[in-house]
């Protein structure tokens, strides 16, 4: 099980402008985790979720998966452990079909055409969105591309699903919809969001990331209803442990 | 392919800069009387879609060197040759500044190498006769190819007459033509192939966009225009076949000249007499305009002679100047070092 | 990742631009002007010409420290834009072999100190050129462009394209980065897809310059870009242009270096 | 006061690819009402909203503001008496710096320098981006950009406020000051989004649209409670009112 672990040590990043994005996280997730990544614009969220299938490397510390290190020559490797989803569909979706998209990633990693068929219908299938197979993606909806994105990151059978902001733009029975995906999804997930309530539903344990530092780590339930940590980091409480009543009184 | 400055007299400088002002003024001009205000935006994003482009790359096919998109010609098919000109002056000009490709003096002849050729030769003369309608595949593909050919042939071209001109390189025309333009040949396919599938891309996806553009470039534009064109068209052969003379009358060109003029022996000759003024009252106007054009026109001998101060001193001489040279470096980086002391000493605190 | 870190420099640029010293505040009229003026003195110097070009050194030395540019990143930039220059200079020692004495008894080739030239005459032009945009802001240069004479319709659209610079670049990084993950370094990064990504990135530019247009006419856009900046070209600038040119017009011709050496050797003699 | 009116008669909307997005859309928007538009992705609330400052004009049907109705020629006048932010505030800033950008609407109308300086400063003063005006946009965090782009619309000084989507991609400190803003501008304002906890925050009104038809008009806290209303159009109840313990029971 070792395989499904992911670990940071110490990892310091600095973008070449020389912006410090991290500066010193470490954590481990162990298989089987759910984990949300919270903090306020620019904390370094996205940066972070960067590293996890080696887009950045770290300028120093170190990333593992398992027992593989990253390093530049581990990358496609570690690609297929790690599959990362990231905020825009739109970035993600450039093939002209729905079918072709998904199939991108396994045909690269060089699989048989039937097992990428099925690899495509399975990924489909698991988003419900085997009906969309042979439309082109600009056709689609903001919450069937949403679908799709993810799709095309199950194709390739990742141990850990990284999201980056999953529901944004999408109507609330479009976001529902993603939340149930992702309480689906067995294996390990990271998912970073400004949706506290959406990181609520989908995950058990919870990071806060303040300036490029951890500075919160615990049982999701426990830090997200922490009003004083929130607000030390541009959240507040999600809006469902709000309630109205509360804010009627504070905010009208 | 970004000409340097280094590489440039300011006589060629400047006439490129005239030729580019020139044509920024009359592709504004012409644009301003049937422009719709859509593209003022459209224009300037444009723009920086093709910067956008360039940050992506791709394996050429067999090379596994990769590519990417220079983008004038397929401006040109959108937007209209007159709107697609001042968008890859704007191009060039943000390079120059933000890249620093090539500098101030050769932006001038930047915009005309990439952005006049496909503009306003590539595009009514070769595209639009070969892409017909612009509905088969084939034809955009056939045209694409030929006019994404000829634009880096010709911008390649001009590179090489650009420098040879200002004479500030030794190498010899045809060497330099011959490692130019082969190189330029497959940047040309491949931006040629790329240009084509773009297109049909688009006509797929989007096809009132390239049918908007085409009608917004009105064949009435169109006739003036040629006759600036064959203007162009007509400097371009003229300098183009005086070097050309030029190098075939002397093969060996500058190497001839230089090995003779430097020989020591000939050294305190020259520096008298009536060639020996001449080239000091050229040094003393070296930088007015015009000057580079003298000696490449017609009187290549002159050229060899604009021999500078270096090989006339005597060693002695040389020895002190260099003495100077290296001082006055000193004292530049002492001021400079100075400077961001002082700065650093009343900031305390600050890095 | 080479292209994040050309845009990278870019944004470094940008934002070194829009710091507050002595020469940030000039008018961008005045730099651009002495920049070009720069460029047009270095580059009249005859081939063989490199001990007069030193001084010239200076120039982009005191703006560069007065106007708080880090030298390294500028020097670093220099170098990594030079190949093209290098590349046709470097023929120079191979086609130019006649001798030249430099010292007693040290001689080289004429190529060598052709070559040097160009060098030389690269790193200033070029240093000159990346200090006017980290000391001037892109907005401040094409208002002085305007100002300068350049038609208005090309000075708003090279402001339209320099204000969707970066958000257009950062949208294709995302995308390259979401191709790559899924890549594998395999045929991925084809031509064919490469078709694919830029045809679906240039779709989106257009749309998105129809939502730009939306948003202008629903403030009142009607053909013309309105400006109201209207800065005085005040003495000092004036001041600046003036020493700046008559720095270059006196290392033009007057072969500084030469004197001071022969000064110096005169006195040490 | 009949100036502040906005009415939409059987507005009718075909894109040119044929697309019908509006199909006879009526409502009366009075004085200092505040309103919110809420539905699912492709609903056509942007739609409705391009139509409230004449970008599209309708098919057939008409929009008015107090006696002006809107034509091809009054556009310029409508402009000036309805205000619209745009989603992205990428796109709605596209002037080099801060200031221009703010400027560019009072400018268009032909104010005199002065006026115009004033202009700017309060409507920056007022959205707490005073400091900003010399910045170029591409510096600006996400926050700040939405806030500059309700001052770029202010500063027009309109009779009606209308925004799609005002608070996406903020982190929650960031979307609360939007609210703030939005609850401060006194005039009549329109509010599209899918943030039913903001719209119920803002809005006194809610307008439900599916596909292109308005099918629910009343207060916005009757609407936004009506659960099975809000399922017909894939939305749901705001978080806020929803409550944790609910959500629990069914979705855990
Ligand atoms: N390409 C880049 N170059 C330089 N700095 C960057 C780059 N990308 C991000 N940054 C900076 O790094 C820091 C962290 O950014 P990051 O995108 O990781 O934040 P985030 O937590 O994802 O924010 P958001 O919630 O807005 O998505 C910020 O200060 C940001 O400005
Ligand atoms: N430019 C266009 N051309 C053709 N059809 C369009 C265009 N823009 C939108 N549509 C279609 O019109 C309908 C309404 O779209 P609209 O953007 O108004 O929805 P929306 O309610 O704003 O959705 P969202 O919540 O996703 O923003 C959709 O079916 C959409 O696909
Ligand atoms: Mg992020
Ligand atoms: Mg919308």
């Amino acid at each position: 099980m070792s395989h499904h672990l992911l670990e940071f040590k110490d990892v310091r990043f600095r973008y070449p402008d020389g912006t410090e994005a991290l500066k010193g996280v470490s954590f481990l997730i162990t298989h089987g985790e759910s984990v949300g990544i919270v903090g306020a614009n620019g904390a370094g969220k996205s940066t972070l979720l960067l590293h996890m299938n080696g887009y950045l490397l770290p300028t120093s510390g170190s990333v593992t998966v398992g027992e593989l290190p990253l390093r530049k020559e581990t990358r496609p490797e570690f690609r297929r452990k790690v599959g990362v989803v990231f905020q825009n569909p739109d970035d993600q979706l450039f093939m002209p079909t729905v079918f072709d998209d998904v199939a991108f990633g396994p045909l690269n990693l060089g699989l048989p055409p039937d097992r990428v068929r099925e690899r495509v219908n399975d990924a489909l299938r698991q988003v419900g969105a085997l009906a969309l197979a042979d439309k082109p993606p600009h056709h689609l909806s903001g919450g069937e591309k949403s679908a799709v994105a993810i799709a095309t990151v199950i194709s390739m059978e990742p141990d850990i699903l990284v999201m980056d902001e999953p529901a944004a733009s999408l109507d609330p029975k479009g976001r529902r919809s993603v939340i149930g995906l992702l309480n689906s999804f067995a294996h390990s997930k990271i998912v970073a969001s400004h949706d506290l309530d959406l990181i609520l539903d989908v995950c058990a344990r919870c990071l806060v990331i303040r300036d490029g530092m951890i500075v919160a780590d615990g049982p999701a339930p426990e830090i997200l209803s922490d009003a004083t940590l929130l607000a030390e980091n541009n959240l507040e409480l999600p809006l469902t442990l709000q309630g109205r009543a509360a804010r009627e009184g504070t905010h009208r | 392919m970004h000409m340097a400055d280094a590489l440039l007299s300011p006589a060629v400088g400047a006439t490129f800069w005239a030729g580019t002002i020139g044509t920024i003024g009359y592709a504004s001009k012409k644009l301003k009387e049937h422009l719709d205000d859509r593209k003022i935006p459209l224009m300037g994003v444009l723009g920086a879609f093709i910067f956008a482009s360039q940050m992506i790359n791709f394996t050429i096919p067999g090379t596994g060197s990769s590519g990417h998109l220079g983008g004038g010609m397929i401006l040109t098919v959108l937007l209209g040759p007159h709107a697609a000109f001042l968008v890859m002056a704007s191009v060039l000009t943000v390079q120059a500044l933000f890249f620093a490709d090539g500098g101030l003096l050769a932006l001038g002849c930047n915009i005309w190498n990439l952005g006049f050729y496909p503009c306003f030769v590539a595009y009514p003369l070769i595209y639009k006769p070969l892409a017909g309608d612009g509905r088969s595949p084939r034809r955009i593909l056939l045209a694409s190819m030929a006019s994404g050919i000829f634009v880096f042939q010709a911008g390649a071209f001009s590179v090489v007459l650009e420098t040879l001109l200002s004479g500030k390189t030794a190498l010899p025309f045809t060497t330099f033509l011959l490692m130019m333009q082969p190189i330029h040949l497959a940047i040309g396919v491949v931006e040629g192939f790329v240009t084509a599938g773009m297109i049909q891309y688009v006509r797929a996806a989007r096809p009132e966009i390239l049918d908007s553009s085409a009608s917004s470039a009105p064949l009435a534009a169109g006739i003036s225009f040629r006759n600036v064109l064959i203007g162009f068209v007509a400097f371009a052969v003229v300098t183009g076949g005086a070097l050309s003379w030029f190098a075939s009358a002397h093969p060996d060109g500058l190497e001839w000249s230089i090995g003779k003029v430097t020989g020591m022996g000939e050294l305190p000759e020259q520096k008298r007499g009536i060639p020996a003024a001449l080239k000091s009252v050229q040094e003393k106007t070296a930088f007015l305009p015009g000057y580079g054009f003298k000696p490449a026109a017609g009187e290549p001998k002159e050229k060899k002679q604009e021999r500078p101060a270096w090989p006339n001193v005597d060693a002695g001489t040389s020895l002190s100047g260099l003495l100077g040279g290296v001082l006055v470096l000193a004292i530049a980086f002492g001021i400079g070092w100075a400077i961001r002391a002082y700065r650093r000493y009343n900031r305390p605190g600050s890095p | 990742m080479s292209f994040e870190t050309a845009y990278s420099g870019i944004g470094r640029l940008d934002r070194l631009s829009y710091r507050d010293t002595v020469i940030h505040r000039l008018d961008p009229r005045a730099k651009v002007v002495a920049t070009m003026l720069f460029a047009v003195v270095v580059v009249s110097f005859p081939k063989y010409e490199v001990l007069s070009l030193l001084p010239f050194f200076l120039f982009p030395i005191l703006i560069g420290a007065l106007g708080d540019i880090p030298a390294g990143f500028i020097a670093r930039k220099v170098v990594a834009v030079s190949p093209f220059a290098v590349f046709v200079g470097i023929f120079n020692p191979l086609f130019d072999p006649g001798v030249v004495a430099i010292a007693p008894g040290v001689s080289v080739s004429a190529g060598w100190i052709s070559f040097a030239s160009i060098l030389v005459k690269f790193s200033l032009t070029i240093s000159a050129a990346l200090l006017l945009i980290a000391t001037t802001s892109f907005p401040g240069i094409c208002r002085g462009l305007r100002r300068l004479g350049i038609p208005a319709l090309f000075v708003s659209q090279l402001l339209f394209l320099y204000r969707y610079l970066f958000v257009l670049i950062e949208e294709a990084i995302r995308v390259v980065r979401a191709r790559d993950m899924r890549a594998f370094g395999k045929k991925g990064a084809g031509v064919r897809v490469f078709v694919r990504i830029v045809g679906t990135l240039f779709l989106r530019t257009v749309e998105r310059a129809e939502r730009i247009y939306g948003a202008m006419l629903a403030r009142g856009f009607r053909g013309d870009v309105p400006s109201m900046r209207s800065e005085m070209f005040r003495p000092a600038d004036a001041i600046f242009v003036l020493a700046a040119g008559g720095f270059f017009a006196l290392c033009r011709f007057v072969p500084v270096p030469q004197m001071i050496g022969r000064l110096v050797g005169g006195l040490a003699g």
